[in-house]
């Protein structure tokens, strides 16, 4: 099969994308003309950054740093506020549809109600896709922990923006949580669409030389090739428990980690960080490694969506050798008895 | 890790952003009544036009032009709560540093016309050093409200630029703009290429005067920068990000 | 002030360690002859692996590889059980204590009952301290999550173990919760006397060729330098709350890092996967690298330790300007207006 | 990042472990009733002695010895579930490989005793060959049971090696053990200096001969390995971890 005859293609929530390399929320989603150059380089989807009830001029510098293993950033959700998000969004959409390129609006509030006001007034620019991003802080909550925290405040929010809205809606998950799983199955029963796993994981970078941290508010999220980890075991987790979509997030940067990422269980794959490392043009290196991939296994996407949950299969004979809990006694040299009761 | 995924984390890795470096000032010279040139006890591998994030530790970061790679220099004009505590510090105290960051000036030709406004003298004196040390042709024109605001004018003639200055109320130099300067050049004895750092009405000036003339210009723009890596989106224009696709943009001869 | 001169020794629950550099558990925590060489090689503490009630082979290989930015390792708690932990324990403390390095034992178990009577069992050896691992599933819950994820089932592991030891605890707490201050009150108040954070961070690698996961166990636990900025995070937000002495772990590969480490908060630092760049000599090297640093910038320990809380002092008139919510129009060059309510 | 970090991160990134990496089997040659050489399309930078991981996905990992570097290749005896399903690969079929880990051989002289009992024979063929290749001497024994399990010894004659058979039922080459071949050896033509790798009570036997005789050795010891990369202490021997500072152990002369 030749690559061009590769069909990227993915269906998300009932919306096709011409493949499924997703511009991840806040990597250049504050223009119209940076999103669409992002869907001219090569991306299957447009998530554009954040909106909130109100505008937010967002943290002082330091907000965004490489320590070299990824990103970290606290940009503090810069945004425009709602009410000049949906003319962006409108004007958005409207390029990006020349394209073929589906476009997600993104938002975020800090209590439930919010969230419903947001995502019905951000209806309004209709966007192809609404994703919730609930890693925000909680204000109900003493010690600001994000919606995304709790199964409750999760499935309140997703239940409240379903409510509001009847544009097909994306939760988005955050990593800081004992079992993403569940936070996963109670968006999805309060009626989730599907699922964006993840967002960035709570991080901090202190400069030794003045003891301060790097980022000027403090802490923010790491994202990039250290998340990678993180993001494909969240999914994998998720993709074990629901039936929804989801889009793969955190980590990838290549189309080996793309087909990584779909392994695991994800329909698309969201692309953040990667665009650091090579702009927009991110996009069409990481389609084109794909392609050249898939050629080159003779597999198709479908083939290769989820196939990390599959049993290996080995001849009955062969499962493996019991794993002794000290080394064996007999490999033990004879001629120097060893000590210690466990060893 | 496979070899593709390594060479990818690698690539991540070794890109020249970084996490913000201590250095040391080693002198603080006063330009004029509001600007000052800090020299820093650290080389950088910097082109002219590129610029770096200076960091004062819980205050602020900021980005600043290159004015000198080795050693490191940057012409601070002190207008709000950053550059006026980076005018605070003298020599021995700390400021940190990520980068360079950006797009360079690219040299076309031999013989080039530098403007500067305001602290856009800054990298055009990088230009006008690296430009004279190949034996090219420079000619350098500051421009600055009133004499007072004048900048590394003499710093540029000791460079080997020929230099011309206008301030608009006429206290030194020619009276008037930049653009009053130059358009006779453009007329008499054009240059292979305009280069400009400056205040953007002087810069979108300076771009329909090369679009008339059909000389190719190079303009280093600005604009309040968050990431400097390119991934936050704050620093658009026209679809262009001033941190990695800039802040040196190519004007099109043909607008 | 002379590098030999330089004071590195800390106190940690009444107990005086000769350097903060703390061999966290789990690595090279098997063997009493293996705990001695890294008390040799300059460690200031040693934890010995985590013993649980019964013996365990662990899981099967792969169990611990190198992705790149750090190690993800499934190695599944294979130990002797703490019967004979306890043997080996005695031995290992009674060697450690003529090099003036404090043990401490490390425990983990699958219900409240089980940590408290594995602790009561341990206790027998008499070690320095007890770490108490919550980071393993709780059979009790429905999603297996760790002990260590909610505020309740930590502390009443903590409030068990205490009970049943007169041995001071400490807590090792895990990063996959969405706020560790939470965590961290919690077990204070159920007594614990330090805390340890942080455990290792979920995650999974895929080999893409096979599309099965690496791990054996498919999803491991990720630590070294991709850790670091999560744990320098969670060291940070526990020591906003609590006032007990924290071990600080997580991707602490050299000298500067603990520096970081403690500045975040730390009273000792735990050092694990830097045990794979160098072998035991990392302790050697780290604690050499601090006292460097130490020395070149003329500060002790003691005001090292949690400097990234305070405030920078800067003139009243620098306070940051004010971050714009979109690029500011005046800064937008006047010949080309710009399109987009946002921008 | 800081210079410092970012060396020791790159010193963290550059390790050899890496992730395990897909090869092609190329041959799957019989080498006894129960143990194959299997050849890979890959080359490896690898030292005799050293070992690698190789992985059956889902199956289990678990280490060999190198038997030959470029191509890379492994001798592998068929007794548990593991190996039985590496013996069942054909040419073509993938097997993924981490390594090569631990300390090789470190040639002392020019004048080799080299001992292999069962599959320890494939280190030594490695050895054998790299030092041939420098034109030195190299004596090899052979152990096995019987006959039938000896192995490598056509390669190990071939490699230029003067070679001793034992089987301890007589079966072939010299009846008894490697040990009763080498004694008289070390008493009339001692070498520079003996190697070995082999079931443990050989290796202890030869190590009290060469205790007795003062002379240097180096053994390679096995041990369940879990990490292979020297932190999870499952490999502990004496104080020592076999696969950092092992497989290959120097044994004192003077024990
Ligand atoms: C690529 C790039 C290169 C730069 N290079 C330099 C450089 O070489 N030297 C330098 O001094 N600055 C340079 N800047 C500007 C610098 O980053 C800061 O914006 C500037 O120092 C003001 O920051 P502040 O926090 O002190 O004041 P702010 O609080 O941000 O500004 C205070 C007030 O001053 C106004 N203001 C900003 N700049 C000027 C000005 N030039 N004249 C008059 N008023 C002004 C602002 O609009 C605001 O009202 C550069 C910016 C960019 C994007
Ligand atoms: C550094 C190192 C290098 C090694 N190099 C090689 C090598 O080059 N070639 C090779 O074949 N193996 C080698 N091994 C051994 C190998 O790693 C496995 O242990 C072996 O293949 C058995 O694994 P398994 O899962 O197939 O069987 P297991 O289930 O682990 O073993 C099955 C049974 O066979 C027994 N057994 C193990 N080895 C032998 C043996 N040699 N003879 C008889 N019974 C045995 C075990 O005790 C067990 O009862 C090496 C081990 C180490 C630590
Ligand atoms: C600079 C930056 C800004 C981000 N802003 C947002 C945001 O506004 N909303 C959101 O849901 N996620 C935001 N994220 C998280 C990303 O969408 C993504 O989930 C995360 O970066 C992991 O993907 P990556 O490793 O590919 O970057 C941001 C990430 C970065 C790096
Ligand atoms: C191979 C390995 C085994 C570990 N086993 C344990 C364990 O038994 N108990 C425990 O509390 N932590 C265990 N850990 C976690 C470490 O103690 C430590 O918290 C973590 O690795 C982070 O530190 P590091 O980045 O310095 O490795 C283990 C870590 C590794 C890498
Ligand atoms: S400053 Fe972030 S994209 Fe330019
Ligand atoms: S196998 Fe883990 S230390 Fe050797």
């Amino acid at each position: 099969m030749s690559q061009a005859a590769v069909d990227l293609s993915v269906e998300i929530a009932g919306l096709r994308l011409p493949n499924p390399l997703v511009l991840a929320s806040g990597i250049l989603g504050t223009h119209a003309s940076l999103m669409v150059r992002c869907a001219r380089a090569g991306a299957g989807a447009i998530t554009a950054k954040s909106a909130g009830p109100v505008p937010r001029g967002g943290h002082v510098n330091p907000s965004c740093v490489d320590f070299g293993g990824g990103l970290l950033n606290a940009i503090g959700l810069a945004n425009p506020g709602a009410e000049a998000e949906v003319a962006l969004l409108a004007e958005t959409r409207a390029q990006l549809a020349e394209l073929g390129v589906p476009l997600i609006a993104s938002i975020f509030a800090d209590t439930v109600d919010n969230f419903a006001r947001v995502a019905e007034h951000i209806s309004r620019a209709a966007p192809d896709l609404i994703e919730v991003n609930i890693s925000c802080p909680n204000v109900g909550s003493e010690f600001g922990e994000p919606f995304a925290g709790q199964p409750e405040s999760a499935a309140a929010v997703t239940a409240a923006v379903k409510a509001a809205t009847g544009i097909p809606v994306i939760v988005k998950l955050a990593p800081n949580v004992p079992s993403i799983a569940r936070i996963a199955r109670a968006v999805v029963e309060a009626g989730a669409d599907a699922l964006c796993a993840i967002n960035t994981m709570p991080g901090m970078l202190i400069d030794a030389e003045s003891g301060l941290p790097v980022l000027q508010n403090r802490s923010g999220g790491l994202s990039g090739p250290a998340l990678k980890p993180i993001a494909l075991n969240a999914v994998y987790q998720i993709a074990r428990v629901v039936q929804v979509p989801i889009i793969g997030t955190g980590g990838v940067s290549t189309g080996q980690d793309a087909i990584e990422m779909l392994s695991a269980g994800a329909s698309a794959v969201g692309i953040g960080s990667a665009v650091y490392a090579d702009g927009p043009d991110a996009f069409g290196r990481i389609a084109r490694e794909m392609r050249e991939w898939l050629v080159a296994h003779g597999l198709t996407l479908a083939q290769v969506r989820g196939r990390a949950h599959r049993q290996a299969k080995w001849p009955e004979a062969a499962t493996p050798a019991p794993v002794p809990h000290a080394p064996a006694a007999e490999t033990a040299p004879p001629a120097t008895p060893r000590a210690g009761a466990a060893s | 890790m496979t070899d593709l995924a390594r060479s990818e984390a690698r690539a991540f890795l070794e890109r020249p952003a970084g996490l913000p470096r201590p250095c040391r000032v080693v002198a603080a010279i006063p330009e004029n009544y509001r600007t000052r040139t800090i020299v820093l006890d650290t080389a950088l591998e910097a082109r002219p036009g590129q610029f770096c994030m200076l960091w004062l530790p819980g205050l602020d970061e900021k980005p600043f032009s290159v004015q000198s790679a080795a050693p490191a220099a940057f012409t601070i004009a002190a207008v709000g709560p950053f550059s006026r505590a980076v005018h605070r510090l003298a020599a021995g105290d700390r400021i940190w540093l990520r980068g360079p960051f950006g797009r360079p000036f690219r040299r076309t030709g031999r013989d080039h016309l530098l403007v500067g406004g305001g602290y856009g003298v800054a990298p055009m004196l990088f230009l006008a050093r690296e430009a004279r040390a190949r034996g090219e042709r420079v000619r350098a024109v500051v421009g600055a409200r009133e004499a007072r605001d004048l900048l590394l004018a003499d710093a540029l003639r000791e460079a080997g630029a020929e230099l011309w200055l206008t301030t608009e109320d006429g206290s030194a130099g020619l009276p008037g703009r930049v653009t009053d300067a130059i358009a006779p050049m453009l007329a008499e004895d054009p240059p292979d290429s305009l280069y400009a750092c400056g205040p953007h009405p002087m810069l979108a000036a300076l771009a329909r005067l090369a679009a008339a003339r059909g000389l190719p210009a190079q303009l280093s723009w600005e604009a309040y920068m968050r990431c400097g890596i390119g991934i936050c989106g704050s620093c658009e224009q026209e679809g262009m990000l001033l941190c990695t696709d800039g802040p040196v943009l190519d004007q099109p001869a043909s607008v």
